[in-house]
C-alpha cells in the first residue's frame, strides 16, 4: 500500500533513497540539498533505513566514498548542489569512466561568482561532459520516481554508468505537495538487489579503475559512448516498467505536451515546465498553435526524439536556466545540432532566464512563445536574456 | 576479460612483460651464502627465492631489474653484479 | 617477527618501477604481512603509474586507482561497504605517496580518520613528487633541492610532521618506519591490521632518482637517515609516542647529506645548523 | 488563468521565527490530505533570519497544480505581524475582492488598506500567548482563516496541526486555532 504525504521534493528524494535500499550514504551539507540528507539521517536514526552514513569532510570525498561503497559491492547514494557539485567534478569523471553505477541527486543551484544560493541549472550543465546520464525532473513525485528509476538504469548491465537526477533548487526542492510514496514490497519488485559486475573481491581479484595507453583508452571511451547510446532505450524501458507497476509515466527522454499542429514550441527542463503547461493551455485557448517539449534526459541527448517532435514546427523557443559563456544556452546549442539534418529545421530562439533564482513567470513564457509564433521558418537564431 | 567487464579493469596478476629485460647487470652468487635472507627481504622485485635444501638464495633473472641492492646489502659479500651471459633471456 | 617467518609469497610483481625502487619494496613487504585478504587503494603517484596500465596488473590482490586527493575517502567508502557485507576481516589499505598524503590528500585523510572506519593508510614517503619529476612536497625536508626548489632556492621549510598531525586526530594507531628496517616496518603493518579503526604508517623510502644516489644504495640511505636522526622510527598508540628503534651508532648528518646530491648546495654552516637542531631534539612527542 | 478551474493563492507575510512557512505548509497539507484538494506550499527562497520579513505561499485548487512561479496576485493574504505594513508593500498585486487576514489589535479601519479588500482583523497574539504560551500565531491565524473562508474546515486544520507538531504542542495549537475560529465566527 502506498501512502500519500504532503512533503517537499527533497523529502521525497530521501524516501526514494530509503526505498532503493541504499546501504551507504555519504554527503556534505550544501543549500538547497541539505534537507535530503537530514531526512535520511532521520530515517537511519529511527531505524526506518538500515545504512551507513559516512559524514565526509567534502563533496569530493562524498562521491569518492560512494564509489568506494560500490567497489565493496553495495548500493550508495549522495546528493549535492552547486559548489558541491563543482567540487565533485573530478570524481564525476572518475565515476563514469570507471563505469560506476552511482546515483547522485543534484538539487540545481547557480554557481559562484556572483555568489548565489538560489536556483538555476548552471551547476548541472557545467558537468555535462563528465559522462553522467543527466535527467531533469519537474515535481517532487517525479524526482522520487526518477531516483528509483535511476538505480535501475545505472545498474543495468547494458549501461553501468552513473545517473544524476536533477531537481530545481527551492522551486522544486522546497515546495511541498502531495507525493505518493510506494511501499517497500512494490519498490522491491521494480528494483532488484544490486548485483555488481566487478568489486574489490579477494576471491576473484581485479585491478579496477586503472589506466591504459592510447588505443586502450580510446576503446574504453568508445564503449562509454555506446553505453550512453544504449541508455536512450534503457531510460524508456525503465520508465515504461515503472508505469506498469506504479501507474505513473513521464514520457521517456522527452515529454510532448500539446504539440499536435503546434507552430511554436517551447522547450524547458525542470520545474518551470509546470508553469509552461499553464501558459500553453492558456494560449491554446486563445487559438494559438503552441506546444511544449519537456526535455527530461539531457544526457544522453534525445536527438532523434527532438528531431521528430520539432519536424513540423516553425520555431522553437528554448528556455535555458544556464549559459555556455561565449556561446549561448546549452540546451539551445544541443537542440540546433540535433535539428541540423532536418531538411527545413525550425528557427531556434534561445532565452536565457531564471538565473540565480529569478522567477520565470507566465508572462515571460508567453513572450517567448509569441516571439516564436512571429518568426518565419529559416529566420536566424537569436539569443537573449529575459527577466532583466 | 574486457568482454564481460566494462571499463578499465584487468585481472589481478596480469604481467605481460617480465621486467628482467630492463637490466644490464645481474646478480650471481659467487661467495659463501649464509642464508641470512637480507637480499631476499630487500629485493624490490621479489626476484630472489630461497633454496631451503641447499640453504642458499636463487635469482630469477626474468624479474631482476639489476638494481644491485642484494649485492650491496649482502653481509658476506657473496653476491656479485655481472654482465648477463650472452644469449640469455634479458 | 623473524625474517625466516616472513611469507615467501610474492603478491606484487613486475611493476614498471625504477630499478632499486624502495616504494615498490615497501608495497611488496606490506603485502607479505597482509596477504591475499587485502584490497588496495592507490592514488596518482609512483605506485599507480608503475602498476596500472592495462593489461598490466602487478597487484595479485584487488586494487583500484584513485584520484590524487581521494585515497582516504575511498577507504571510508570501501570499509563501510565491507562492513555492510559483513567482511570486516578484509584489510582495506591506502598506499599513497608523500604529496598524495601530506598535500593534496590531507583533507580526505583528516576526514577519513574522523569518520573512524577501519583502514590502514600507508604513506610511502620519498620526500618529493617523484612520479612527475621531483617537485617539492610538504614532506620534502629542509635543505633539499627539487625541480621546484632548485639550487640556492632549496626547500626552506621543515618537513611537515604528519605523525603528529594524525595523532592529534586521536587516531588509534600511527607509526613511522623506514624501508631499511623491514621487520620494524612489517611489525607496524601487522599491528595496524589488528586495530579496529583508522591507522596510519609513514614509511621512508629513499628514491635513487629523486635524491641522487646509485640504486644499490637505497637501503643504505634509509639507514643513514635514521642513524643521523633525520628520520625516527616511532609509534603512537594509547595517546603516547614512543621510539621503536634507537640506532646504536649516531652518524653525523653531514655524512647522510654527502651520500646524495639533493643536499649538496648546503654550506658547512647550514649543515652545522641542521646538526645542532637534530642534537637539541628531545624525546618524541615532547616538543 | 488555466482551463481547469479556479485556484486560490494564499500569500503569507510574517517575520522570520513567526511561523509563516509552517503556516503555509499546514494549510496546504490540510487541503491536500483532508479536503481532497490539490495544494502546494513553498517559502520565499532565501536564508531565513529571525525578525526579517518573510513570505510564504500556498496554492489550493480542485485540479493538479502545475505552476511553479511565485504568487503575484494572491486571492488571500495572511499577515502575522501588523508592523510589516510599515516595512513591505503587503497589498502589492492583490486584486479587488481578495481577502486580508491580519493579526493586530487594531480595527480594520485603522489599517491603511485599500477599500477593495475584505479585511478581517484579530488579536491572534493574545490568543496564542494565552493558549499556546508563546506569540507564534500561525496556527491561530489558520483557525481564523477557516472561519472566514470555505478553503478548509477547522477540522482539517486541526488534523494538519496534529500531523505537523509533537502531540503536546499540537494540542495547544489546535486549541488556539479553535479559539480564533470561535472568536471570528462570533464577530
Amino acid at each position: 500500500m502506498s501512502i500519500k504525504k504532503y512533503i517537499t521534493a527533497n523529502e521525497a528524494v530521501a524516501h526514494a533513497a530509503r526505498l532503493a535500499r541504499v546501504e551507504v550514504v555519504a554527503a556534505y551539507p550544501v543549500t538547497p540539498q541539505t534537507t535530503i540528507v537530514e531526512k535520511i539521517s532521520g530515517f537511519i536514526a529511527s531505524g526506518e533505513m538500515d545504512a551507513e552514513f559516512i559524514k565526509v569532510e567534502s563533496e569530493h570525498s562524498a562521491l569518492t566514498a560512494c564509489m568506494g561503497a560500490r567497489m565493496a559491492g553495495v548500493r550508495s547514494f549522495t546528493s549535492t548542489s552547486s559548489q558541491g557539485l563543482e567540487y565533485m567534478h573530478e570524481m564525476l569523471a572518475y565515476a563514469s569512466g570507471g563505469r560506476y553505477p552511482l546515483v547522485l541527486v543534484d538539487v540545481t543551484r547557480s554557481v559562484a561568482l556572483p555568489w548565489s544560493i538560489w536556483g538555476d541549472h548552471q551547476d548541472a550543465i557545467q558537468q555535462r561532459d563528465t559522462g553522467w546520464i543527466q535527467i531533469f525532473t519537474e515535481t517532487g513525485q517525479e524526482a522520487m520516481d526518477m531516483v528509483l528509476q535511476a538505480y535501475r538504469i545505472a545498474e543495468d548491465r547494458r549501461i553501468l554508468l552513473p545517473v544524476m537526477v536533477c531537481l530545481d533548487g527551492f522551486i522544486q526542492s522546497h515546495t511541498e505537495e502531495l507525493v505518493d510514496i510506494p511501499d517497500q514490497g512494490t519498490v522491491d519488485s521494480y528494483l532488484p538487489p544490486y548485483e555488481p559486475v566487478v568489486t574489490l573481491d579477494v576471491d576473484n581479484p581485479y585491478s579496477i579503475s586503472i589506466g591504459g595507453f592510447g588505443r586502450y583508452y580510446a576503446a574504453w571511451r568508445k564503449e562509454q559512448q555506446e553505453a550512453m547510446d544504449r541508455a536512450r532505450q534503457v531510460i524508456v524501458e525503465a520508465g515504461d516498467d515503472f508505469a506498469r507497476i506504479f501507474g505513473r509515466h513521464y514520457g521517456g527522454l522527452i515529454e510532448q505536451y500539446r504539440c499536435e499542429g503546434a507552430e511554436a514550441i517551447i522547450l524547458t527542463m525542470g520545474a518551470f515546465t509546470g508553469t509552461a503547461r499553464e501558459v500553453v493551455d492558456e494560449m491554446r485557448a486563445d487559438g494559438k498553435a503552441v506546444g511544449l517539449i519537456k526535455v527530461r534526459a539531457y544526457r544522453p541527448f534525445p536527438v532523434r526524439e527532438l528531431r521528430q517532435a520539432l519536424s513540423r514546427a516553425k520555431a522553437a523557443a528554448v528556455l535555458d536556466r544556464d549559459c555556455s559563456w561565449g556561446c549561448e544556452g546549452a540546451l539551445a546549442t544541443d537542440l540546433k545540432a540535433a535539428l541540423y539534418s532536418l531538411p527545413s529545421p525550425p528557427t531556434v530562439l534561445n532565452f536565457v532566464g531564471g538565473l540565480g533564482g529569478s522567477d520565470v513567470p507566465p508572462e515571460q513564457m508567453k513572450y517567448m512563445l509569441d516571439k516564436a509564433l512571429s518568426v518565419e521558418r529559416g529566420a536566424p537564431s537569436t539569443m537573449e536574456f529575459i527577466g532583466l | 576479460m574486457r568482454e564481460s567487464i566494462p571499463g578499465p579493469v584487468s585481472k589481478a596478476g596480469t604481467v605481460p612483460t617480465k621486467m628482467g629485460s630492463w637490466s644490464t647487470i645481474k646478480p650471481v652468487l659467487e661467495g659463501k651464502c649464509n642464508f641470512c635472507l637480507l637480499c631476499w627481504i630487500f629485493c624490490p622485485e621479489g626476484a630472489i627465492s630461497q633454496d631451503e635444501a641447499d640453504r642458499k638464495v636463487l635469482f630469477d633473472h626474468d624479474y631482476c631489474k639489476g638494481c644491485g641492492i642484494c649485492a650491496k646489502e649482502c653481509p658476506t659479500k657473496a653476491i656479485q653484479m655481472a654482465e648477463p651471459e650472452a644469449g640469455r633471456a634479458g | 617477527m623473524k625474517l625466516k617467518e616472513v611469507s615467501k609469497e610474492e603478491l606484487y610483481r613486475c611493476s614498471y618501477g625504477c630499478a632499486g625502487c624502495a616504494s615498490v619494496l615497501a608495497l611488496r613487504l606490506t603485502l607479505k604481512v597482509l596477504g591475499e585478504n587485502s584490497v588496495f587503494v592507490v592514488p596518482a603517484g609512483c605506485i599507480s603509474t608503475v602498476s596500472a596500465y592495462y593489461p598490466q596488473a602487478p597487484f595479485f590482490v584487488p586494487m583500484t586507482v584513485m584520484a590524487f586527493a581521494a585515497t582516504a575517502a575511498a577507504l571510508s567508502g570501501i570499509s563501510a561497504g565491507f562492513k555492510r557485507r559483513g567482511r570486516e576481516d578484509i584489510h582495506v589499505v591506502g598506499f599513497a605517496g608523500d604529496g598524495g598524503t601530506a598535500d593534496i590528500g590531507i583533507q580526505a585523510l583528516s576526514g577519513a580518520i574522523d569518520c573512524g572506519y577501519k583502514f590502514i593508510y600507508i604513506c610511502y614517503d620519498n620526500e618529493a613528487y617523484m612520479n612527475t619529476g621531483i617537485q617539492r612536497s610538504g614532506l620534502t625536508p629542509y635543505g633539499a633541492t627539487t625541480t621546484t626548489t632548485p639550487g640556492r632556492c632549496f626547500e626552506n621549510r621543515p618537513k611537515k610532521d604528519m605523525l603528529r598531525i594524525v595523532a592529534d586526530h586521536g587516531i588509534p594507531y600511527a607509526a613511522t618506519a623506514c624501508i631499511s628496517y623491514p621487520l620494524d616496518f612489517m611489525r607496524k603493518v601487522e599491528k595496524a591490521s589488528k586495530i579496529n579503526g583508522p591507522t596510519y604508517i609513514q614509511v621512508l623510502v629513499p628514491c635513487p632518482t629523486g635524491w641522487g644516489f646509485a640504486p644499490d644504495r637505497a637501503i643504505e640511505l634509509g639507514r643513514m637517515a635514521v642513524e643521523s636522526g633525520m628520520w625516527n622510527l616511532l609509534e603512537f598508540e594509547n595517546g603516547e609516542f614512543h621510539t621503536t628503534y634507537t640506532p646504536r651508532h649516531k652518524r653525523p648528518v653531514a655524512e647522510y647529506f654527502e651520500a646524495q646530491t639533493r643536499f649538496r648546495q648546503l654550506s658547512p654552516e647550514q649543515v652545522e645548523a641542521i646538526q645542532r637542531e637534530i642534537d637539541s631534539r628531545g624525546a618524541p612527542g615532547s616538543s | 488563468m488555466n482551463q481547469t478551474g479556479h485556484m486560490e493563492e494564499v500569500r503569507w507575510h510574517g517575520r522570520g521565527g513567526q511561523g509563516a512557512v509552517l503556516g503555509a505548509s499546514i494549510l496546504g497539507s490540510a487541503a491536500a490530505l483532508y479536503e481532497g484538494k490539490y495544494a502546494v506550499s513553498f517559502p520565499t527562497f532565501g536564508a531565513e533570519r529571525r525578525g526579517a520579513p518573510v513570505q510564504a505561499f500556498t496554492r489550493i485548487a480542485d485540479h493538479v497544480i502545475r505552476s511553479r512561479s511565485q504568487i503575484y496576485h494572491p486571492t488571500k493574504l495572511i499577515v502575522l505581524d501588523d508592523t510589516l505594513f510599515d516595512v513591505v508593500n503587503i497589498t502589492d498585486g492583490v486584486p479587488a475582492g481578495a481577502s486580508l487576514l491580519v493579526n493586530t489589535r487594531k480595527s480594520a479601519s485603522e489599517l491603511s488598506v485599500p477599500d477593495y479588500l475584505n479585511v478581517v482583523t484579530l488579536d491572534a497574539s493574545a490568543i496564542a500567548r494565552d493558549i499556546i504560551g508563546v506569540a507564534i500565531v500561525n496556527t491561530t491565524m489558520l483557525g481564523a482563516l477557516a472561519a472566514t473562508t470555505t478553503l478548509v474546515s477547522l477540522d482539517s486544520i486541526k488534523k494538519a496541526i496534529a500531523d505537523a507538531l509533537p502531540q503536546k504542542v499540537a494540542e495547544r495549537n489546535m486549541a488556539a486555532a479553535e479559539a480564533a475560529y470561535e472568536r471570528v465566527r462570533g464577530k
